[in-house]
């Protein structure tokens, strides 16, 4: 559009003044915390006194937060691999296949999105005590496909409706089986939604608490997990450190997302 | 009478309840341009995607050399298409997705090259063989699936709606290319359009679809000057139509206000027809020049458009049904004034009755 | 299209029924925790030897059940208005305000949704130690307003960016001020997004646990912390009472809005 | 002179680096239907948004009635306007999307409520009054938009491309309702399309639009007759360009195989030009048949296309330029075969020189 509402300038700049208000409201807690975190006071004064990376030393120094960490990742990275697969699966019969039903099986997939995740964490409590699952690393790898789930279907889905099921088409047309189809022609096509599918799956897992609280045994502690727990103890500064950790993964890992949705072909 | 090239015999596909396409039946020659022209709905695209096996037909067959293609999978019928949407692979160079076919069919690497690089000089885009289709206008999108569709040499070539997405200049430059291409390599095409002048400008025959069935097949100059039926005469050009009735031993039409129209061909009437329906084209008018005619109408001009070419009309008839004619910008009509009484006349060869 | 792909069936079925499984897996906990919350045992045996309605009976004959229930909705409700209220400006400031780092803010309002909520926790819990707001309502309110302002502000851009612009040009050429216009054109034309803002802002917040931890007093409790710290202690079938009322409450609101949804005028 | 009732004067309209309209200047009678024309980009969108107050220009002024606009907000300039998307408040009534300006306005109940049932019968749909757009067709919310933007009697009406996302008979039918009701309004209308046939169908003058200026204005009779540059001519109906050149004394056109053409005006030529080219339109061909001509083409006939109305010739002249020939029907042209050389005449007046 060529308007430009010059016009409209008054009210246009009180309300860009408050989404960017906004914006800072939402912002602050991340900010206090990476700061905190590069500060040097033990009791978190604010702002610091002085800088340091003697946290970070700390943090990287010990064997149980390294190991937290591990555990993190290799759940984590499990769970991305499956939830993409099995999304991926899951998508194709829900945005090609024709079945009664097929509206309420996708309000279905949404469920542990909306659901209030305490309640995931007690069902599946209740169900892996019985299945004796608390604890393993195949329980949390379970637990987290149920969380993670619902984002990798979605970023899929959204990919596969925006692909043309007329290129397919071509392709069978062009002689390729309809499997070769979907291999050589709408899986390069949608190569953006399985990665985003992927990257939300690790960090739906990755920065999950609730649930890995319930699942976690001494032995198998999740980031957020020990994170959780120490703080109940203690508010040291190496929590902050940890904490800006995990947001600078977490950033990281969303420019990748977003630099790749960019470059798919339009 | 030599078998058909191919054959689509008595076609019928529903959809629970819903008819999409019904008795469909026409033969098309080897090398044959055939256009399935008509409203949306009418079931033209149904019966291309019969033949690209996209959909299997309730009832019916359809016959390549005389075997049934029914039973083959469409990734087996060797058979090109052009979709309306633009159907390139994202991820593939123009070159990557002309030689894609091949590459599915297994052919050595050199006649892949030989043949992508014949197969973009027949479109002339030698020299966007690198590009992305992202990095492409809609024009050339299309000339890209056309070159794919003709890379392994199909015997036939289905385009549904290829242009309709296009504006109008550049759908006739590619209509052109089309023809051309039609011309170098002498694929049978069957194409698709809602578009009778892109449909006449391409085809030598049309089949046009109504409500699913095929209300007539022939050359564009048979449905134009012989419309079959009042639909076909309505669909194909502009028209006029009005009421009247048979009368009197030589079956001669009246016109509403009592005049009489000699001279008319009456073949395609049902024999005891009396109240008819009369068409006349709007460019079939002329100005009545006083002498004997017969076919007069007289009326009263209500507005006069100047559209460049020629000038509109817009007369009410004697007894006030609304007429459209269209006079030549040389003719002396061109000076006629709103609200001025006219008369005109028509050649009966131009009159239509049904 | 007419396509009906008659001759993909086998794969076609093939993904229908991995959708099917899948969507199964996802419901499974949600499902055995409402048989579980009716079942007779006291020990969660599964399946229920019989049915019973005694854990409804036992949790609403129980204040602190019911003074957290209290304490959920009302902060819940506070949190529902605001952000849609402070969303709404927000919204219109990004979808129309035309300032440099736009982008950059719309990405800043998202960040509290991929932040990991434990940090969300950490920072707050830092930053209310210093304001003393720790257990305080006012403080439960601002920390879920945090959670709850990214949806409300997704549904509302949508909503907005799904609204054209030229009606509401249209009503400042018939005569309204640009102020009037949005309030009798465009606030009515995006009221379906507008109730789905409130509502997963409710929903946000009355589920919301990890921050909620940290903020709660003894005085002040939700209900999700409630369930967290009775199920620390011990797994009754209460758990299951509350947790199937909770997801009961979600289903009608997420009803309720898509309801809404596809009421609006198209 | 008297006063021009709308005037505008000097716009231009910069963002940035980029001009979008430049020195538009164009004054407008009382009651006049005036349409911008012209390739998208070109400006008459911009001129019209300046006009309905939506932007301000960089440099110029607006005078309606002798008084400046630029000053005064959209929503007090009282004017209507016919949007391109269609913009009916999706929460309210057909009757109380046309009464909201009146309400706005806080008019008596009673006034609102008869001003309301006349519109709606000036559209023709009394009927529809309780329908909400979503349950309308996009034709029908065209016409609501269209009595809401008249209900306050608004001394000016702007039209953005109203009709562009309806089809081409759905189009011809509201143009056909726009022309009614500008004739029993009596209001003034400033019109936008890209759409030559609509322009030249509705309008008393058209200004034709080209890279953000004017490039011409006048009757659609006077841009088809007289086109004032090349790019008017090439943009209203079809038309053949090709070279010649200016010799002797006489200022003859010779064409590139020598052959002169006589008898056409140079009005508009810049005196010292040698090099020229030579426009002639498809439709003002006709077929030599032998007598003494000025002007005077020699080709070989390439393609014949029947496209019912007329028979259109592909034709290569003697010195290789492709030709596009229209002959009407009942011509004898039209047995003119492929490949056949031809010789074609055009009066000197249909022949113009840029």
């Amino acid at each position: 559009m060529l308007l430009d509402f010059d016009r409209l300038g008054a009210l246009r700049a009180v309300l860009s003044g408050i989404a960017v208000l906004v914006g800072a409201f939402l912002l602050l807690p991340v900010i206090v915390i990476v700061l905190l975190s590069f500060g040097s006071s033990r009791y978190l004064q604010f702002p610091p006194p002085s800088w340091t990376l003697h946290w970070y030393t700390d943090l990287f120094n010990d064997p149980d937060w390294l190991a937290s960490f591990a555990t993190s990742a290799e759940i984590a990275i499990v769970v991305a691999i499956v939830a993409t697969l099995l999304g991926l699966m899951a998508s194709f019969g829900l945005t090609r296949g024709r079945f009664r039903g097929r509206e309420t099986l996708r309000a279905v997939f949404m469920t542990p999105m909306v659901m209030p995740v305490v309640v995931f964490a007690v069902a599946l409590y209740a169900l892996f005590l019985r299945l004796q699952l608390n604890g393993t690393f195949i329980g949390f790898v379970i637990a987290h496909l149920v969380i993670a789930l619902p984002f990798a279907i979605i970023s899929i889905c959204n990919a596969l409706e925006g692909f043309d099921k007329s290129i397919e088409d071509a392709a069978v047309l062009c002689g390729a089986s309809p499997l070769e189809a979907k291999l050589r022609v709408t899986l390069p096509a949608i190569k953006a939604g399985l990665f985003g599918a992927a990257i939300f799956s690790f960090l739906a897992s990755w920065d999950e608490v609730v649930v890995a609280i319930f699942m976690s045994s001494p032995d198998l502690q999740t980031l957020p997990v020990r994170i959780f727990s120490t703080l109940q103890q203690d508010l040291s500064p190496v929590i902050a450190a940890v904490s800006t950790v995990l947001v600078a993964l977490t950033v990281l890992l969303m420019v990748i997302a977003a630099f790749f949705r960019r470059g798919k072909p339009a | 009478m030599t078998r058909p090239f191919l054959s689509v015999q008595g076609i019928e596909k529903t959809y629970g309840a819903v008819v999409a396409v019904q008795d469909v039946t026409l033969d098309i020659a080897e090398g044959e341009f055939i256009t399935f022209l008509g409203p949306s709905g009418s079931g033209k695209s149904t019966t291309l995607y019969a033949v690209a096996g996209f959909l299997e037909p309730t009832k019916g067959d359809i016959l390549l050399n005389g075997k049934s293609l029914l039973d083959v999978p469409s990734n087996k019928r060797n058979i090109g298409m052009v979709f309306q949407r633009y159907t390139l692979f994202p991820h593939l160079s123009v070159a990557d997705n002309v030689a894609f076919p091949l590459r599915v069919r297994r052919r050595p690497k050199a006649e892949v090259d030989a043949r992508v690089a014949a197969m973009l000089k027949l479109v002339r885009l030698e020299s966007m063989a690198d590009r992305m289709p992202a990095q492409m206008s809609g024009g050339q999108q299309q000339r890209v699936a056309l070159a794919r569709a003709l890379a392994y040499n199909p015997p036939i070539l289905l385009m549904d709606e290829p242009l309709s997405a296009l504006d109008k200049k550049l759908r006739e430059e590619i209509q052109f290319e089309i023809k051309r291409i039609h011309n170098e390599t002498g694929v049978t095409i069957m194409y698709v359009t809602h578009d009778q002048e892109e449909a006449l400008r391409l085809s030598d025959r049309i089949a046009l679809f109504n409500a699913g069935r095929i209300e007539q097949i022939g050359t564009g100059h048979d449905l134009y000057e012989k419309p079959a039926s009042r639909f076909v005469a309505g669909f194909i050009g502009n028209s006029n139509f009005f009421e009247g009735t048979l009368s009197g031993a030589d079956r001669s039409i009246r016109l509403p206000d009592g005049t009489a129209i000699r001279g008319v061909s009456l073949d395609r009437l049902a024999p005891a027809k009396e109240d008819v329906a009369i068409m006349i084209r709007p460019d079939h008018f002329r100005l009545h020049d006083g002498s004997e005619a017969a076919a007069m109408l007289r009326g009263t001009v209500t507005d006069t458009t100047y559209l460049g070419e020629y000038t509109q009309l817009a007369v009410t008839t004697s007894w006030g049904a609304p007429l459209s004619v269209r006079l030549p910008q040389h003719d002396p009509a061109v000076s006629v004034q709103k609200g001025q009484p006219i008369t005109l006349t028509c050649a009966p060869s131009n009159v239509r009755v049904f």
